[in-house]
């Protein structure tokens, strides 16, 4: 465990050198055995800012967007734009009456929101949003980021249950049912990537990627054959990860009148957004991680600009991605989502695996061989779709719809 | 080539087949008749190779002996024998039984236990086999034992027919009486010679050395051990080749389905006790010249042999059974091998049964298609006019009529029975068995005639007959097959060139051409023709009218036919003499049992009973009172115990932790290092 | 070294023994989580890195769903919920106790166990060479055991079809 | 107090409390979840031993691994078993299952 005291290297640009310099600048006068513990602090404090407010404006982004996806304006009252509307929500969620049934188990009650927050904000702390940034350097940090989110349905289900609703409960018993189905590809679709990168660490997995192949393709997992099937997976369970439409059971406004939320409000509600979207935050920053190259920019000409907004651009791009797949695709019934993980995504997961083994075998191959392993590569994402979506699409026509005689 | 180590692949075949087919489920129909065909081709093949290497040395007798156990410090010695005559006895036996086959599958296609059927035949065919590679007399028991079974089996094979069931408890008890005499010959044999194998390298029963000790060693009354030994075995023989006075069963045997009579009586169980006798010709001749000795063996034999073939003639011709006749005929014929033997001519005997083997499963299998023609009817008498009918059939029975009856010149049966009438005619001990042959010669023509004649010529005196059919292919391939060899059987023993006997003894036998044996064809030749014309004057000339019309010679000699039709009271004989002294041996066991040994026994019951009313007493007053409580004790514990098993598994986790914490704090606090 | 091991001690064992004396099936499974992940922690703090992980992963995210789910689905009545006898409690109680006490005691006081100094950890890449060299076998049966297990669950689980049980 | 010794009285201890767990509660489920303590228990002496112990001890780490696998196994079967006889016997009270007779 290392925590993040590197020098700024001088051969970086300014820009570049920034954060570290700062960070230097504000703890350099301490003494030397606090160092660290300040600089950890510091890092804490600077991404509870960054995703607090990336939080605040998400909310605002999928508000505005899906009120122009529905030909709506969305909220454009507060502010320029509605540009506040964040912060007139937050002052409104800590006003209001905090509403605890009788009937619940208060504790508990009390600690769901708090443990979910507290747990997605874990994982963030080993992404590297930079070249230097990174708050906990760890080996094993892939395993330490998926341990740390295994809980976060625990505290669905602790929210669910608590509430002694019986539409929480459903939702507590869903979001069970939920992770268990989607636990098993989002950790599958990781496997062939750290094969391939030869590193559980974030870093290493960043550094793998970095380069160009011909100078122009980037060495992006992503980009090969094997990676966007992975990554594709990967994002799949990670909107069911994080509870997002179409995977949105738990929640289900429509079904359970928001779920595990029923017997929540005012602040405790807040947290659980929160949480959401920190969730979500942090499946995509690791997926930006693992497939998109993390801060690595996607040309050698474009290098000038600072890795931390490379990444923060990325890491944009997907959360856009989220909501426009919300807007989008209707809500899954428990038994399709559950098939759906077992029968489509997990085969397809592992022998993506075998995928990944064979692109890590023939690592050494270039020239022709180079354009033979593509094509292997490729016919092993492609053919296992086809036959997969095939099995399983048989039986099933286009749906008609009878009406009754007018 | 086959080496004398792998014999016993010829007898395995079947013998497997029939392990098969016996735990073949019983609706497996095609199962045991494909195995069995197989196997029994595969023999045949095997034999011929056999025949090969045996023929390679004809008088060598290659030998491959093993010890099957060990009797306190005597070893139990088994073996396989290659020698000319077992080889040529199994290609003849394969050779028959691959036709009998084949008739079989079409004589009894529409059976329900036809698998059966053919498990049996499997098991008698590898019992047969195995008696004729055998170079152990304990070998050839087993297998000569099996033969027996395999025979009551067949022979009582539709045993919900009473007449089939008794035919066959019958075939199996006389054939038992000689069997033992069999036994008693092979122990005493053992006793003598320490050995039970034929040819050990100089140390077996056949070879010089034992036979001579066997023929030195004098019993009181002038016997020699040989001697004794040589009739013991020639009981045995008795039995199975139905001689004379234990020829009985052997008609009555035609109760079972025709191809059994053709296998047994043509090719395998008769055949058998031939070939012991032929087999075990060196003992039985080592009596031969010793003086002093009362009846020799081989006297024995010839004596039995020519009356046993008269005496078969003589019945054959009253009988109007079609099968009954053939069967008497046998009988007739294996007289002829064993009055060959016991003159000395064991390769004529030998010679003549590889022909009679040939023609008799030829007439049977004629006989066969017969009866299944004329819808199981085999009563000659309701027969008639069959020859315009199944001209197929009539034509190779009449070869085979030929063969049997010894028409000179072409048919094989003249060739052998000119051999045997020739031995005989040597024999200086006595001439009344070749004058019983010749009179056998004259009978056999004269009753194959009738034969002939009254199932063939004239016109149809029944339903059976009238609406006859000739039969399938199956069969009639047999029958063809069987008629070629019936001829052509006789042309390896002529006079001109001998040579089955050149390789039977090993040592070449000199072609003395016709000259010599001329007059004796003659004569034969002169009898034969009176036979037939009798026969044809009586029988062919004037049809009988319908099936209810006497018989003609009954007519001309009515005393003699109704002795002849009743087989001379042999039966009743028996009945009479035999049976009524176990009938009042029975009776007198019966008493002693009721009155003198029952008395005993309730004696000794009645005071087993006091002492057990005693012993009750002491039992039940004294020591129950004991075990009583003991065991109420015993039951209440094992209650109280029992309790304990809730089938709660917290309960005995409890249980095995309690245990545990007191071990460890004996351990650590207890002292205990 | 002491003081920080003996406080994820308090943590990772003052939540196991609640988990074993509070009534509500769901509070004690929830604080079972809490202390596998004050195990982990303890793990983490070991310097067992990976098993640390691994451990939460397992745990907090497989065996306390697996195990949470199987209190919704059979939903427990009161009756389920009944100790066994206290006098039964109380002797299992007892002997559990003394016997770890025992197991305790030897090993405080009585052991001649040297107090070594601590190995170096070993690094994560030398951890999978050895997984995937000399403990290559046991890696593959343990996959296999966990494919059986999965199989096996799946059978023992499932819904009896209705041809086959009549009380299905 | 020495480090190993502290882990060893902490594996003892949590060894103590699943012990107890499986002995005195009435639900499977908590049974089960006992038993996984005690294993939990073994795995830290491993590690206890493995970092403590006197060297040569890798093979301790990678038995934790495997012992962490098979113990998932165990409660997956585990909680399969309780389901399935819960739907037998309408109880998973550890007691009501005494019958050998489904």
């Amino acid at each position: 465990m290392i925590l993040a005291v590197a020098p700024a290297s001088p051969a970086d640009a300014w820009l570049e050198r920034a954060p570290l310099l700062l960070r230097d600048a504000l703890t350099g006068w301490l003494p030397d055995a606090l160092r660290p513990w300040v600089s950890a602090l510091l890092s804490i404090a600077v991404i509870l800012g960054v995703f607090g407010l990336l939080f605040a404006y998400m909310t605002l982004a999928e508000r505005k967007l899906l009120g122009r996806m529905q030909n709506r304006p969305g909220p454009n009252r507060t502010g320029p734009f509605g540009l506040l509307q964040p912060f007139a929500d937050a002052i409104k969620a800590l006003t209001k009456e905090d509403i605890v049934p009788r009937a619940a188990d208060r504790v508990l009650h009390f600690l769901a929101p708090v443990v979910l927050v507290a747990l997605s904000l874990l994982g963030l702390a080993v992404i590297p949003f930079g070249r230097n940034l990174v708050a906990v350097e760890l080996e094993a940090a892939v395993l330490y980021f998926f341990a740390a989110g295994a809980a976060t349905e625990l505290s669905i289900f602790m929210a669910g249950w608590a509430s002694r609703n019986k539409y929480s409960l459903l939702a507590a018993m869903r979001a069970l049912a939920q992770l268990i189905s989607y636990e098993v590809p989002l950790l599958l679709s990781v496997v062939p990537v750290v094969v391939v990168a030869g590193s559980l660490s974030t870093t290493g997995i960043v550094a793998a990627q970095g380069g160009w192949a011909a100078g122009i393709w980037p060495h992006w997992h992503a980009l090969t054959p094997w990676g966007f099937s992975a990554f594709a997976v990967f994002m799949i369970a990670a909107l069911a990860e994080s509870n997002r439409s179409p995977f949105d059971l738990p929640e289900a406004e429509s079904e359970l009148i928001a779920g595990h939320l029923t017997e929540y409000s005012g602040f405790k509600y807040a947290l659980f957004f929160m949480a959401e979207y920190l969730g979500m935050a942090a499946l995509s920053a690791m997926a930006v991680t693992l497939f998109l190259g993390g801060w690595q920019a996607p040309l050698g000409l474009l290098e000038f600009v600072p890795s931390y907004a490379w990444f923060g651009v990325k890491l944009l791009l997907l959360l856009l991605g989220f909501i426009w797949i919300r807007a989008t695709f209707p809500r899954l019934r428990i038994d399709q989502l559950t098939r759906l993980s077992w029968k489509f995504l997990v085969p397809l997961a592992l022998v993506n695996l075998l995928n990944g083994g064979f692109w890590a075998a023939t690592a050494d191959w270039s020239g022709p061989a180079a354009a033979v392993r593509w094509l292997v590569s490729a016919l092993l994402v492609v053919v296992p779709f086809v036959a997969l979506a095939r099995s399983l699409a048989a039986g099933y026509g286009p749906r008609t719809y009878r009406y009754a005689p007018s | 080539m086959l080496h004398a180590s792998h014999l016993w692949l010829i007898p395995a075949l079947p013998l497997l087949a029939a392990a098969v087919g016996a735990a073949a489920p019983r609706t497996a129909r095609r199962l045991p008749v494909a195995l069995a065909l197989g196997a029994i081709i595969g023999s045949f093949l095997l034999s011929l190779a056999a025949l090969a290497g045996a023929l390679a040395a004809p008088a060598a007798k290659l030998t491959a002996n093993f010890t099957w156990f060990w009797a306190g410090s005597t070893a139990v010695r088994l073996g396989w024998l290659l020698d000319p005559l077992g080889a040529l006895m199994s290609v003849l036996v394969c050779g028959v039984s691959v036709l009998v086959f084949i008739f079989s599958t079409a004589y009894l296609r529409d059976d329900p236990r036809l698998g059966r059927f053919f498990t049996c035949l499997s098991l008698f065919v590898a019992a047969m086999l195995g008696l004729l590679v055998a170079n152990s007399l304990l070998l050839l028991l087993v297998c000569w034992e099996l033969v027996g079974l395999a025979s009551y089996l067949l022979i009582g094979f539709w045993f919900e027919r009473p007449a089939a069931a008794a035919a066959a408890k019958k075939a199996f008890i006389t054939t038992r009486l000689g069997d033992l005499g069999f036994l008693l010959g092979l122990l005493w044999l053992f006793h003598a010679t320490g050995s039970s194998l034929f040819y050990d390298g100089g140390a077996g029963v056949l070879e010089g050395g034992a036979l001579e000790r066997l023929a030195a060693t004098t019993l009181p009354g002038g016997w020699t051990a040989a001697t004794g030994i040589g009739l013991l075995l020639f009981a045995g023989a008795v039995g199975k080749s139905g001689q004379f006075p234990l020829h009985v069963w052997l008609p009555d045997a035609m109760e079972g389905p025709t191809p059994v009579s053709a296998l047994i009586h043509a090719a395998t169980m008769v055949a058998a006790g031939v070939f012991l006798v032929a087999r075990v010709f060196p003992l039985m001749a080592a009596d031969q010249g010793l003086g002093g000795v009362p009846v020799h063996a081989l006297t024995a034999v010839a004596v039995i042999g020519s009356v046993t073939a008269l005496l078969g003639a003589l019945l054959a011709v009253a009988q109007t059974d079609i099968k009954r006749v053939l069967a008497y005929s046998t009988v007739s014929q294996l007289g002829y091998m064993m009055l060959a033997v016991g003159v000395g001519a064991w390769e004529a005997a030998v010679f003549h049964l590889i022909t009679h083997a040939c023609f008799k499963a030829l007439l049977f299998l004629g006989s066969g298609s017969v009866i299944h023609a004329a819808h199981h009817e085999q009563d000659a008498r309701r027969l008639g006019g069959l020859a315009t009918r199944m001209r197929f059939t009539y034509v190779t029975f009449l070869l085979g009529t030929g063969a049997l009856i010894g028409l000179p010149l072409v048919f094989s049966g003249f060739w052998s029975k000119e051999a045997v009438l020739h031995a005989a005619e040597l024999w200086p001990v006595s001439h009344l068995p070749f004058l019983a042959g010749l009179a056998g010669v004259v009978l056999t023509a004269f009753y194959m005639t009738r034969l002939v004649s009254e199932t063939f010529l004239g016109r149809a005196r029944g339903d059976g007959a009238a609406h006859a059919h000739e039969s399938p292919r199956a069969m009639t391939l047999s029958l063809a097959v069987l008629a070629v060899a019936s001829v052509a059987a006789g042309w390896i023993g002529t006079p001109a060139w001998p040579w089955l006997q050149s390789q039977l003894t090993g040592a070449p036998v000199a072609a003395h051409g016709l000259g010599e044996g001329l007059g004796l064809m003659i004569l034969s030749t002169v009898l034969v023709g009176a036979g037939i014309a009798a026969g044809g004057w009586m029988y062919a000339h004037s049809p009988r009218a319908d099936d209810r019309a006497p018989d003609p010679l009954a007519r001309r000699f009515p005393g003699v036919f109704a002795a002849l039709v009743a087989r001379l009271w042999i039966d009743e004989f028996y009945a009479a003499t035999v049976g009524r002294l176990l009938r009042g041996a029975a009776a007198l066991a019966a008493w002693l049992e009721r009155w003198v040994w029952g008395g005993l026994v309730s004696l000794t019951g009645r005071v087993a009973e006091t002492t057990g009313e005693v012993n009750r007493a002491i039992d039940e007053d004294g020591l129950n009172t004991g075990f009583d409580r003991a065991s109420d004790g015993l039951r209440d514990a094992a209650q109280r115990y029992s309790r304990a098993q809730t089938g709660e598994v917290q309960g005995y986790l409890r249980a095995v932790v309690v245990g545990l914490a007191v071990l460890a704090l004996l351990l650590v606090w207890g002292g205990i290092r | 070294m002491t003081t920080l091991l003996a406080v994820l001690a308090l943590i990772c064992l003052a939540p196991a023994v609640a988990a074993v004396l509070v009534r509500n099936l769901i509070h004690s499974a929830l604080l079972f989580v809490l202390a596998w992940l004050g195990l982990a922690a303890f793990y983490l703090a070991l310097g067992a890195e990976f098993v640390a992980f691994a451990q939460a992963l397992v745990y907090v995210g497989g065996v306390s769903m697996v195990a949470l789910f199987a209190v919704l689905l059979t939903r427990p009545g009161r009756t389920d919920l009944l100790p066994p006898p206290s006098a039964a409690r109380a002797v299992g109680g007892l002997a559990a106790v003394s016997l770890v006490a025992s197991m305790l005691a030897s090993s405080l006081f009585w052991s001649r166990l040297p107090s070594m100094e601590p190995t170096a950890p070993i690094p994560l890449r030398r951890l999978g060479e050895l997984l995937a060299g000399p403990y290559l076998v046991a890696v593959l049966l343990v996959g296999l055991i966990l494919t059986v297990a999965l199989i096996g669950g799946l059978l023992l689980a499932a819904p009896r079809r209705p041809a086959e049980g009549a009380d299905a | 107090m020495s480090p190993l010794h502290l882990c060893l009285a902490l594996s003892a201890a949590l060894f103590c409390t699943g012990l107890v767990a499986v002995l005195i509660r009435g639900n499977a489920i908590l049974v089960l979840l006992g038993v996984e303590l005690m294993l939990n228990a073994a795995n830290l002496n491993f590690l206890a031993f493995w970092r403590f112990g006197p060297g040569g001890g890798e093979a301790g780490l990678v038995f934790v691994l495997f012992s962490i696998a098979v113990a998932a196994a165990e409660a997956a079967v585990g909680m399969a078993l309780v389901i399935a006889v819960h739907r037998h016997l309408r109880s998973i009270r550890i007691a009501d299952a005494n019958r050998l007779k489904g």
